[in-house]
């Protein structure tokens, strides 16, 4: 059962090496198709873990350092794992005016997670997003991808609390 | 390619497109999808067939119709009829009442001022096209311009061109995009690019967004074009990783247009070769800056560098390089299609044209807009915004994000143009209007601003890395009852230097909001500091014990 | 190429000067010994602007312009010196004090610290803008060479100089704003970092504290900066 | 010529400005020739003085006892010198400054204690979240930078101010 799994792993780690490997040629393994490189790692892998972080490095003969750097300087790419699910809170204008203070600290009441953080359990990541261009249904949040408008803190919880309980 | 056969291909399409007695388009852009408007147009797709109209009834998906608040719309006929916030339940009424006269309770009145008081050019195509099929632009004449360019003007007439337009840069600077134009086209170099910028990062703004998710081979034709004018063949768009929908239509519509032959090698058999690659931003605001934005495309971190030498001489690796927003370079094909006259016949003295806003906040009607330039701040506050959400009382509207101000009600009857926006310690900025009501601080919306550009702020240059987290720790003060009007004059020294000495427009213009909100709203800070009050009771103040300052 | 260069004048403080047209600001100024301050520029490495000591006003320009970085033109009237900027440079050097932790007095590189030296230059007796108190790490984990991010001005001379001089672009900047840091390969000790080459480049451009050799007292730090013109001419010389 | 009074005090500092001043030797006589030092650690008066014309400020401020005590200061004084590093930047005191008040007084009475390991709560002014500079609190005058200013420095800011004159210090005095 559990060579099974691991083999499954093997491949499926190989299928999303080859995506990865996919772009750096696209790009002719140019340094210059780093952040292009490091989009498609953090699309097929959640996030960008060191071992990927060097293997691109080595793949695009960038130095390690610089890789490091653009990485941590684009607040799009994360380089930790996400918990099962998502909230992500737009912090734009339009929401911030209409209520995302509230919002947060709902969820810091009733999930005991801070932005940017994600739950003791791995259950949950509470992310901020800079204005994710919903403004018209401000104050919007995307759970697990799904965008929802116009929602109040009630909502947000009621919303995260149905998300946990799949 | 002889115009004849070029004529031919729109033809056909239209053609396509009139065999249907009706067409029934969903919006299918961001906020209306969040509203599940596929949901509808499946909906919709179901009943035609059911009621066996498929022959006469065309339903597709089709770009942001403005209206965001009032989700999910769908027209019948191009504006024949607009209708609001239609759920699965109203679609049977819908069809059957096609033939007939449209469903009262979910009608919005065409005269409604909402849209009869907007101009669209950039937008024009926004609502009337499915954003997915090349078919339906070219059925609305998309390509005509560039074939036009092509076939019939020389480099140097298509900038003639768009420096009789008038048009300005509408990603927030304002510069002639003439002459940024005859710039690049004179720079030597061998090797020439566009970028289109499409990094959208002032909260609070969504134009670029609707436009690429709405009609994405207009920018693909105003880009080729303007690679046209100033001798380039490759072009870029930098778009923001957090706009999934942008990129994935964008993409398509490359597609579509290089396996069409309107991208890629000597497009419509001249010797003009254009391609168009993404590049995807990953959240950073300051990347919005030119020479950031290219460090960014050579896969460096985004951080600018001093101006001159400007990317117009040395750009993308150190050749000359034009960059433009999306709103920019969707107005070129419209121009070339309708005139550059009329183009300039729109507008102010100095600011030529229309602006498209994205609306949001306190406001009745928040969406999508396109208007005049010279048009009143009143005129869109109320006419087109429908007023303040609650009829409470306005108390400003910001424009620029960031980089602008808070304007306060004094000047709502201001016209909006580059120059009077600027003249109150505002700026035109990327389009994003903010409208605040009476229970919003501006000490928060300061800070709030201030807080972004902390930040955001790359950290290369001093006075930006180290002033904005000092603004920011001041306003935190204020907000909190901590502070003493010393606090205050070092804020406003700061505003000073940050905005003197730092490298980039981000750091020159993040004291712009706490400037305004002093300018206009001191007697705010006042309360804050010396009362130990928040006017309109968004800060919590943790006064009472002692302060020591 | 070199002989097609044009000689322009211009003008430096009221001073008329000639100069080479792909010259700097900074160059024309000092061989006509006009002293601007810098903080992060160093002579041998490519120029940053991102220190903003030595801003001039440019006759005609509205905004100020970094010496270090704009090249000369024809008839350019250039004031290096004004009370504005005077006072500008003082703020500007209050906000590098106010970052980190700079505490003179128990620092290896007291007296040798250029950092230190720019507050005597530029007049500032004391810093009016509150102190960040940042909470900083110390790497003593390499055996030959000390990072105390207490110290850094992030003025990426030390990065500069391993990528550019020594090739090796072990260190480099993460994450920005307030919060960039100087690190060295994947945010590793510098101890287990295997790219360094134990050149001791960095410590020597360094202009203040942040880096050091190990077992360097307060006050013992001096550093060789000097060194890096010649080695800069040696490296265009091979390549 | 009427002479003026001066005064020195040190709060969160550790005396080596006031030992750099006692280095100014035979020179105390000249100084002695304009001032009357009428409140000092080196004389002994408890209160201080309702009215002086400089004073002398080593040490960064610390506590609540400082607080109290800089602002009477700069009640009484004309001329308030910030004397020494720990007065203008709070110096070697603000090390503490990034450190979580509860982690300081934790380490200074228990971790590093070999007996007696309690927190004291009474008798002992009242630690400030962080040591501040003088003109933290209140305005300066003039900024004598060092740790510690040389004698020369002290001596030469002394006779300037005497003479009626602003000491251009900038020349003669640096951090550290």
């Amino acid at each position: 059962m559990e060579q099974g799994n691991k083999k499954k792993n093997a491949a499926a780690k190989d299928k999303r090496q080859k995506l990865v490997d996919a772009t750096m040629r696209r790009h002719g393994h140019s340094p210059y198709a780093l952040i292009e490189t490091l989009h498609t790692v953090q699309e097929v892998y959640g996030y960008l873990d060191d071992e990927n972080l060097k293997y691109v490095a080595e793949s695009l003969r960038v130095p390690l350092s610089k890789v490091y750097g653009v990485a941590t300087f684009y607040h799009f790419f994360t380089l930790k794992p996400q918990g099962e699910h998502t909230a992500v809170v737009c912090t734009g204008t339009a929401c911030y005016i209409k209520g995302v203070p509230g919002i947060l600290s709902a969820l810091r009441e009733k999930f005991f997670v801070e932005a940017g953080e994600t739950t003791e359990d791995n259950k949950l990541s509470v992310l901020t997003a800079r204005c994710i261009g919903s403004c018209g249904l401000a104050p919007a949040v995307v759970f697990d991808g799904e965008i929802a408008g116009a929602v109040t803190p009630d909502i947000v919880v009621e919303r995260v609390g149905r998300l946990l309980e799949q | 390619m002889t115009p004849e056969e070029f004529n031919k291909i729109g033809e056909k399409h239209r053609n396509k497109r009139d065999e249907f007695t009706h067409n029934i388009r969903v919006c299918t852009a961001a906020a209306c999808a969040t509203l599940k408007s596929e949901e509808v147009k499946k909906a919709f797709e179901k009943e035609v067939k059911e009621q066996d109209k498929k022959k006469t009834c065309r339903v597709s998906g089709t770009g942001c119709l403005g209206l965001c608040a009032s989700g999910p719309l769908v027209t019948v006929n191009d504006g024949q009829a607009l209708y609001a916030k239609v759920s699965v339940g109203d679609v049977k009424d819908i069809v059957n009442n096609i033939d007939k006269k449209p469903v009262k309770r979910l009608e919005i009145p065409a005269d409604t001022p909402f849209f009869a008081r907007q101009t669209k050019i950039a937008l024009e195509n926004c609502g009337t096209t499915d954003p997915e099929s090349l078919e339906d632009y070219l059925a609305l004449r998309g390509y005509e311009s560039l074939y036009k360019v092509l076939t019939e003007k020389t480099q140097v007439e298509v900038i003639e061109e768009m420096v009789k337009s008038g048009l300005r840069g509408r990603g927030g600077g304002g510069f002639p995009v003439g002459l940024k134009w005859s710039t690049v086209y004179k720079a030597l170099g061998d090797k020439k690019y566009v970028i289109c910028n499409a990094d959208e990062g002032d909260p609070g703004a969504f134009m670029d967004r609707s436009m690429l998710e709405s009609d994405p081979h207009s920018i693909l034709e105003g880009m080729a074009i303007a690679g046209y004018a100033v001798g380039a063949d490759q072009g870029y768009v930098y778009i923001r990783g957090e706009y999934p929908l942008a990129i994935k239509r964008l993409r398509a519509a490359i597609r579509q247009a290089e396996r069409n032959h309107f991208l890629g090698k000597n497009i419509f058999d001249t010797p003009f070769s254009f391609n168009v690659e993404l590049r995807l931003g990953a959240g950073a605001f300051v990347c919005g800056e030119e020479t950031a934005l290219i460090a960014s495309i050579e896969g460096k971190r985004g951080t600018p560098r001093p101006r001159p030498p400007y990317p117009a001489q040395y750009g993308l690796w150190g050749c000359p390089t034009l960059i433009n927003n999306v709103e920019t370079l969707s107005n070129i094909a419209p121009i070339f299609r309708k005139g550059a006259e009329y183009y300039a016949s729109i507008g102010t003295e100095k600011s030529k044209g229309t602006k498209v806003f994205a609306l949001a906040g306190s406001i009745k009607n928040t969406g999508l807009i396109e208007v005049p330039m010279g048009i009143t701040l009143r005129e869109i506050v109320f006419d087109i915004g429908g007023g303040i959400l609650g009829d409470k009382k306005f108390k400003a509207v910001q424009t620029g994000g960031p980089s602008g101000g808070c304007i306060p009600e004094q000047f709502l009857d201001m016209p909006v143009d580059y120059e009077s926006l600027a003249g109150v310690g505002s700026i035109m900025g990327s389009g994003g209007m903010i409208v605040m009501d009476e229970t919003s601080c501006m000490i928060d919306v300061a800070k709030y601003f201030m807080d972004f550009c902390k930040s955001e702020s790359c950290g290369k240059c001093v006075p930006c890395r180290v002033g904005t987290a000092q603004m920011h720790r001041l306003l935190v003060l204020i907000s909190e009852g901590k502070a003493s009007m010393r606090d205050f004059e070092l804020l406003e020294e700061l505003c000073d230097v940050v905005k003197s000495t730092s490298l980039c427009g981000l750091g020159m213009t993040a004291p712009n909001p706490v400037l305004s909100t002093i300018r206009y709203f001191k007697d705010e800070y006042i309360a804050h500091i010396v009362d130990k009050v928040c006017p309109a009771g968004v800060c919590v103040m943790e006064s009472k014990e002692e302060v020591v300052l | 190429m070199s002989s097609s260069v044009n000689i322009i004048t211009l003008t430096i403080d009221e001073k008329q000067v000639g100069a080479r047209e792909n010259q700097t600001i900074l160059e024309v100024a000092r061989e006509n010994g006009v002293e601007i301050p810098t903080m992060c520029e160093l002579k041998g490495l490519t120029p940053s602007g991102g220190c903003r000591m030595c801003v001039v006003e440019v006759a005609g320009i509205p905004k100020l312009l970094p010496a270090c970085m704009t090249t000369v033109s024809e008839g350019m009237v250039v004031t290096t010196n004004s009370e504005r900027l005077k006072k500008l440079r003082k703020n500007i050097l209050e906000l590098f004090f106010s970052e980190r932790n700079h505490i003179c007095a128990v620092c290896a590189s007291n007296g040798f610290c250029e950092l230190q030296l720019m507050a005597q230059k530029v007049e500032m007796s004391h810093v009016h803008y509150p102190y960040l108190y940042p909470h900083c790490e110390v790497d003593a984990s390499h055996n030959r060479f000390v990072l105390d991010h207490n110290r850094c001005i992030l003025c990426t001379r030390c990065v500069r100089v391993c990528d550019e001089i020594e090739g090796s672009h072990t260190l480099d900047i993460k994450g920005r704003g307030i919060e960039a840091q100087v690190i060295t390969d994947m945010d590793q000790p510098w101890g287990d970092s295997e790219t360094c080459t134990l050149c001791g480049k960095c410590v020597h451009v360094c202009p203040t504290g942040a880096l050091i050799e190990r077992g360097m007292a307060v006050g013992e730090m001096s550093k060789r900066k000097q060194l890096l013109p010649y080695l800069t001419q040696m490296r265009e010389v091979k390549t | 010529m009427k002479k003026l009074t001066l005064a020195t005090i040190w709060l969160d500092g550790c005396s080596g400005c006031h030992m750099s001043f006692v280095d100014v030797d035979e020179r105390i006589l000249q100084v002695a020739e304009k001032y009357d030092i009428i409140f000092s650690p080196l004389v002994d008066v408890k209160e201080f003085p309702e009215k002086v014309d400089v004073t002398l400020l080593e040490g960064a401020i610390s506590t609540d006892e400082d607080v109290e005590m800089v602002k009477k200061i700069r009640k009484s004084t004309k001329t308030l010198i910030a004397f020494g590093d720990c007065a203008v930047t709070s110096n070697v005191p603000s090390m503490r400054n990034h450190y979580d008040l509860k982690d300081v007084f934790k380490r200074g009475y228990l971790e590093t204690s070999t007996d007696n390991d309690v927190i004291p709560d009474e008798m002992l002014p009242k630690l400030l979240d962080k040591a501040y500079p003088v003109h933290h609190f209140v305005d300066v005058d003039v900024f004598l930078q060092g740790c510690p200013p040389s004698a020369d420095t002290i001596f030469y800011a002394l006779v300037e101010i005497a003479e009626g004159r602003t000491p251009e210090l900038s020349k003669r005095a640096r951090f550290g």
